[in-house]
């Protein structure tokens, strides 16, 4: 009983508030990074440095009147914000923070997979707010998000494949292990995987330069134009809630995990002394920092460019990886 | 005994979400019905251990191939009213020939597992040299099932092929 | 193989308000697209939601007290819309300028040029969706405003120029920083130019994006940059030199391709020459009055002319009829680069997909004012 | 929509503000807002004694404007090549060349308009590609109160020149825009600004007013103040009137 309950439901009620929590500061953090990108001092006000702005956004949100448009749907209109949050919170199930049994909440032997595809159930909540806001702007991004997202699914998946090749496991901490066994971080050996990967990532996520669903230059906020009040910030907590999973994930995948660097030298086995989870939480970082960076500097694509991306480069690429992977396999 | 609640509270849904797809009025909420559908036999998959076809279906089913359908749906205006057929019974009958078939297959079905050993249904196959619900299941497609496995591969392709020569006008 | 196949279903084309409260409309300006999928079928330009009427309110006016409604029309290039109107009344009048003010003139178009860029430059940017530009440019701009700030004490509306003359001269040390801001400037533009000059994405949102043909566009009637990005020499500080430009050397530079990334490249090369305008005449200001000898009363001779000059945005005419009674003009007409090139942006989009739209306004460089007046 | 708003005060018009605006009827106009109604006051009103040639002539300071100067070039002056050839070109639709401050204006007939128009285009002195610009000055006394001007530049000659028309309420101009397509929204902008109509226009719409604008507010004869007093005095009736008229218009 506690084993198989009390302790996972801790588990998730912790993880589920850090989630929550650290999107808040996460918040200002890309505040933070793209205000001194682009020489600016960025939220002062508030606190020291305007720490506590990442309290007071969410006030603000909460407090917001809610509206929901006469024309909508008024059923899809309200289900779609959670539609979208719940498979990014719900991915973390399998994201092992640690090698040990305390830091995940779930080892299962298809973790990758039930990753993508909870990830790709997200979709929905952004073609179906598109869809129930009943407005033209909104019904485009939702209509660019379902065509992005599947073509971006497909090549993210294909490319995976070729690194469940080299662990040789689908399960998450398997995949860390496998690492540790080979004595290398799987960046190192799978390095197109990993550009693909996270070229991907950003496509799945919405942000620059494939944050074509929102581009609020062009599409004025794109799904999200009619929603406000705490369903925006919803949108918003899944979109970062993707991010932080997405990081977290690219990280256990490519960077090791929780292992330290180069893991096979044992003239660096001092840098154990640091436990595993601030080596993830430290790469998670640089991860998270790497996505403000590129927001902060490239333009957007367009619609068709991006299309042509993922199918003519991204899926072809990710095809010829996994030969190239299995006949590497075969031989050595 | 859990295991039986689960089942019979997932064949409830299941089949209640079903009857829904067909009875909304709105496409967009029909397809929202099946996304809701699938995602419930992935669940009974689970309780059957099937894991890998769960999240199979998922992936597939619910994330891909159904937000195909909401992008026609929505593109695509379905405002006009279809029209009139010249026989007005039409639906009826081929109602009534597919329900006919349905029940065939049914009793066929429980003939078939009648007739048979009831052990014969819980052996497993084969020793497997792997371990690993996963690991068993690639075995096998690619041992015992790789004929009808590549058959299925090449159909499907044949199927792509199909449909992008009827998309585009001219090649 | 084409197969003529009666539609199954009923397509229609979406029709999409952009604007006039859209972000990339750069003011009030409203696009009714009508779409086929993303790609834009047809578009009618709707606008006048800041028609002021200043031609009438001018034509109501005293002659000097216009200078002030010019700066209303191009507000982010107030400097160059009274120099224009200057200009005219000036030659209506047959007034001359002293050389020491028109150099002063020239300086302050050329640096109202830079500011004017530096906000196009801003905002296309943030259009095609690189953001840190904007701030980038906004940086420089603050400078332009400063030292416009200092020479005569306002931001935006300068009112900087008087029929003869000027109302100011320079404030000491003010040749002295705008020496120190072309040097600023000169040093930030590669700054520009690292994010987006060859960026792949740039390239690819700007390449071959609102192709116009140098025959079409002298058509349309394009005028600015849009035209010299189709390859028409055509520069009225060249053409037809007014204030002091035949005095300095500088280079007009020119689109090979016609397309938005060539007149993204010739507006950078136009910071460049007005930097390089700028220190000429701030070396060689000569000393002198500011104003000319203009009767007290304004009352032109009987008669109408068309000048123009060359603004941030193109030719920027102005068409005055003087009944030689009044005073105030009898017929006040503004030609309105921002007008005109918008003229040009239907041709431009149809085609496109959404996404271009907002890249296409951007590059035609329009300010909603002077286009509405 | 409004009513005749006739200002008590002071008079709207531009021109009337001289000096002299004593020795005239307190408000030379009445404004009228819709071209109709203007019609027949303006031709019939104003019955100026005189020529209305706008040849030079000697100035009448009390009586409104009749027309430009359009002063005549010196006789020691020269005009371009292609001038001259396009008078002998078409000697009767040339009404009369003009010139002030080194501008040169020609003067046409509108029934030649076109005619002109394309020989200034087409023609290789001249070679007038470019419609800078395209405007109208409103001259009411005048029986064709209206004057066109096209303003005309040659991106290849580097040279401009100013065609006149002079055009009627009621008699359209020639539209130009099939030779410059720039002209396209001129035209429409003066058609908005000043009820010139141009046929074989495209599509002759309203450009800067909205839709259901009553009236042409560049004409010296439209009030400054606006289109009247309702929507200045009581907006929200105002409002209710035009929104019934917009009910009307949907059934």
């Amino acid at each position: 009983m506690l084993d198989t309950l009390v302790i996972p439901l801790l588990k998730i009620v912790v993880l589920l508030n850090a989630i929550l929590i650290s999107v808040t500061f996460m918040v200002l953090m890309e505040r933070k990074v793209i205000a001194w990108a682009q020489s600016r001092l960025g939220p002062m006000r508030v606190g020291p440095y305007g720490v506590l702005q990442a309290i007071v956004d969410p006030i603000k949100l909460i407090l917001k009147e809610d509206i929901t448009p006469i024309k909508a749907d008024k059923m899809l209109f309200s289900l779609a914000p959670i539609l979208s949050l719940v498979p990014a919170l719900v991915a973390f199930a399998v994201v092992p923070f640690g090698g040990d049994e305390l830091f995940y909440i779930a080892d299962i032997n298809v973790g990758l997979l039930f990753f993508l595809s909870v990830t790709s159930i997200g979709v929905y909540g952004i073609i179906l707010a598109g869809w129930a806001s009943n407005s033209k702007y909104p019904l485009l991004a939702s209509l660019r998000a379902s065509a992005q997202l599947i073509s971006y699914e497909i090549a993210v998946t294909m490319t995976l494949v070729s690194l469940i090749l080299t662990a040789g496991t689908l399960s998450m901490v398997g995949i860390v292990e496998a690492q540790l066994a080979d004595g290398v971080w799987y960046g190192f050996v799978q390095p197109v995987a990993f550009v693909l990967v996270l070229i991907g990532a950003l496509a799945e996520t919405n942000r620059v330069p494939f944050d074509l669903p929102e581009a609020e230059t062009e599409l004025t906020g794109g799904f999200h134009t009619e929603y406000s009040g705490m369903r925006f910030s919803l949108f918003f907590l899944a979109e970062y809630a993707n991010i932080i999973v997405i990081s977290a994930v690219t990280a256990i995948l490519f960077f090791g995990g929780w292992l330290r660097p180069f893991p096979n030298v044992e003239a660096l086995a001092f840098l154990d002394l640091i436990p595993g989870w601030i080596w993830l939480f430290s790469k998670i970082f640089l991860f998270l920092y790497l996505f403000m960076w590129i927001r902060a500097t490239l333009p957007r694509y367009r619609y068709d460019q991006l299309m042509r991306i993922g199918w003519k480069l991204l899926i072809p690429i990710a095809l010829a990886n996994i030969v190239v992977t299995g006949i590497v396999k075969v031989l050595v | 005994m859990a295991e039986a609640i689960a089942f019979y509270t997932l064949s409830i849904l299941i089949l209640g979400l079903g009857v829904a797809v067909i009875t909304t009025p709105r496409t967009v909420h029909s397809v929202v019905f099946l996304v809701l559908n699938f995602l419930c036999v992935a669940v009974l998959y689970v309780v059957l251990q099937a894991e890998f076809l769960a999240v199979i279906q998922i992936l597939v089913y619910a994330g891909g191939i159904v937000v195909l359908y909401l992008f026609v749906v929505m593109l695509v205006n379905l405002k006009r009213q279809p029209e009139e057929h010249q026989d007005p019974r039409r639906l009826a009958k081929v109602g009534l020939g597919l329900t006919g078939a349905m029940l065939l297959e049914l009793a066929a079905i429980v003939v078939y597992s009648y007739s048979r050993e009831p052990s014969s249904v819980t052996a497993p196959s084969p020793a497997f040299p792997v371990q690993g619900n996963i690991e068993q299941l690639g075995w096998l497609l690619y041992t015992d099932y790789l004929i009808p496995f590549e058959v299925a591969s090449v159909l499907l392709l044949v199927a792509m092929v199909g449909a992008i020569i009827l998309a585009r006008r001219e090649l | 193989m084409a197969t003529q196949s009666a539609p199954i279903f009923d397509t229609d084309e979406l029709v999409i308000n952009m604007g006039p409260q859209h972000p990339s409309t750069h003011g009030v300006l409203r696009l009714v697209l009508k779409l086929d999928g993303e790609r834009v079928v047809d578009c009618d330009t709707v606008m006048g939601y800041v028609h002021r009427g200043i031609e009438k309110l001018s034509e109501n006016r005293d002659w000097t007290q216009i200078i002030l409604l010019t700066d209303r029309m191009d507000y982010v290039a107030a400097a160059t819309n009274n120099l224009g109107y200057c200009e005219t009344v000036e030659k209506l009048l047959g007034v001359e300028v002293p050389r020491r003010a028109r150099y002063i003139r020239t300086i302050l178009a050329e640096l109202q040029r830079i500011g004017s860029h530096c906000l196009w430059l801003g905002t296309h940017a943030m259009d095609i969706g690189a953001m840190t530009v904007l701030l980038y440019a906004f940086r420089e701009r603050e400078l332009v405003l400063d030292l416009f700030e200092e020479y005569c004490g306002a931001r935006l509306t300068y009112n900087s120029m008087r029929i003869g003359g000027l109302p100011l001269d320079l404030p000491s040390g003010w040749d002295r920083k705008a020496r120190e801001f072309c040097d600023v400037m000169e040093g930030k533009l590669p700054e520009y130019e690292e994010l987006l000059t060859n960026n792949r994405i740039w390239l690819e949102r700007t390449r071959g994006v609102g192709v116009i043909s140098a025959g079409d566009a002298i058509g349309l009637g394009l005028c600015g940059p849009p035209l010299r990005g189709s390859g028409v020499y055509r520069d009225v500080r060249k053409d037809e030199p007014y204030a002091a430009y035949d005095e300095f050397d500088f280079e007009v530079p020119l689109g090979t391709r016609g397309d938005t990334y060539d007149r993204y490249l010739i507006r950078l090369e136009e910071f460049r020459q007005s930097i390089r305008i700028i220190r000429q005449a701030l070396d060689g200001l000569p000393e002198g009055p500011i104003m000319g000898k203009v009767p007290r009363l304004l009352k032109p001779k009987a008669g109408e002319t068309y000048h123009a000059i060359e603004s941030p945005k193109g030719e920027l005419g102005y068409f005055i009829v003087s009944d030689g009674r009044a005073t105030n003009p009898y017929r006040f007409r503004v030609r309105p680069p921002s007008f005109c090139n918008l003229q040009g942006l239907k041709p431009l989009i149809v085609g496109h997909l959404v996404a271009d739209v907002v890249c296409l306004i951007g590059t035609i460089d329009i300010v909603l004012g002077e286009v509405d007046r | 929509m409004t009513d005749d708003p006739k200002p008590a005060g002071s008079a709207p018009e531009g021109p009337a503000k001289s000096d002299a605006a004593a020795d005239r009827p307190a408000t030379p106009q009445p404004a009228a807002k819709s071209d109709e109604a203007a019609k027949p006051e303006a031709a019939a009103k104003p019955a100026v004694p005189a020529a209305k040639k706008p040849a030079p002539k000697p100035k009448a300071p009390p009586e409104p404007p009749k027309g430009p100067e359009d002063p005549l070039p010196p006789d020691d002056l020269e005009p371009p090549a292609f001038l001259s050839a396009l008078q002998q070109a078409y000697p009767d639709a040339v009404e009369q060349l003009s010139y002030w401050v080194g501008d040169w204006t020609v003067i046409v007939r509108s029934e030649a308009l076109l005619d002109i128009a394309t020989h200034l285009r087409d023609d290789d002195e001249a070679s007038f590609d470019y419609c800078s610009d395209l405007t109208a000055s409103d001259w009411p006394p005048r029986e064709k109160r209206f004057d066109v001007i096209y303003c005309l530049y040659s991106t290849r000659r580097r040279h401009r020149l100013r065609v006149k028309v002079r055009a009627g309420e009621d008699d359209p101009v020639p539209s130009v825009t099939g030779l410059w397509p720039a002209a396209n929204w001129f035209e429409r902008e003066v058609w908005d600004m000043f009820g010139v109509k141009f046929s074989g226009h495209p599509d002759l719409r309203r450009i800067l007013m909205p839709d259901g604008w009553q009236g042409h507010p560049q004409r010296k004869d439209y009030p400054l103040e606006g289109p009247g007093e309702l929507l200045l005095e009581s907006p929200m009736e105002w409002l209710r009137l035009r929104n019934l008229q917009d009910e009307a218009e949907i059934e």
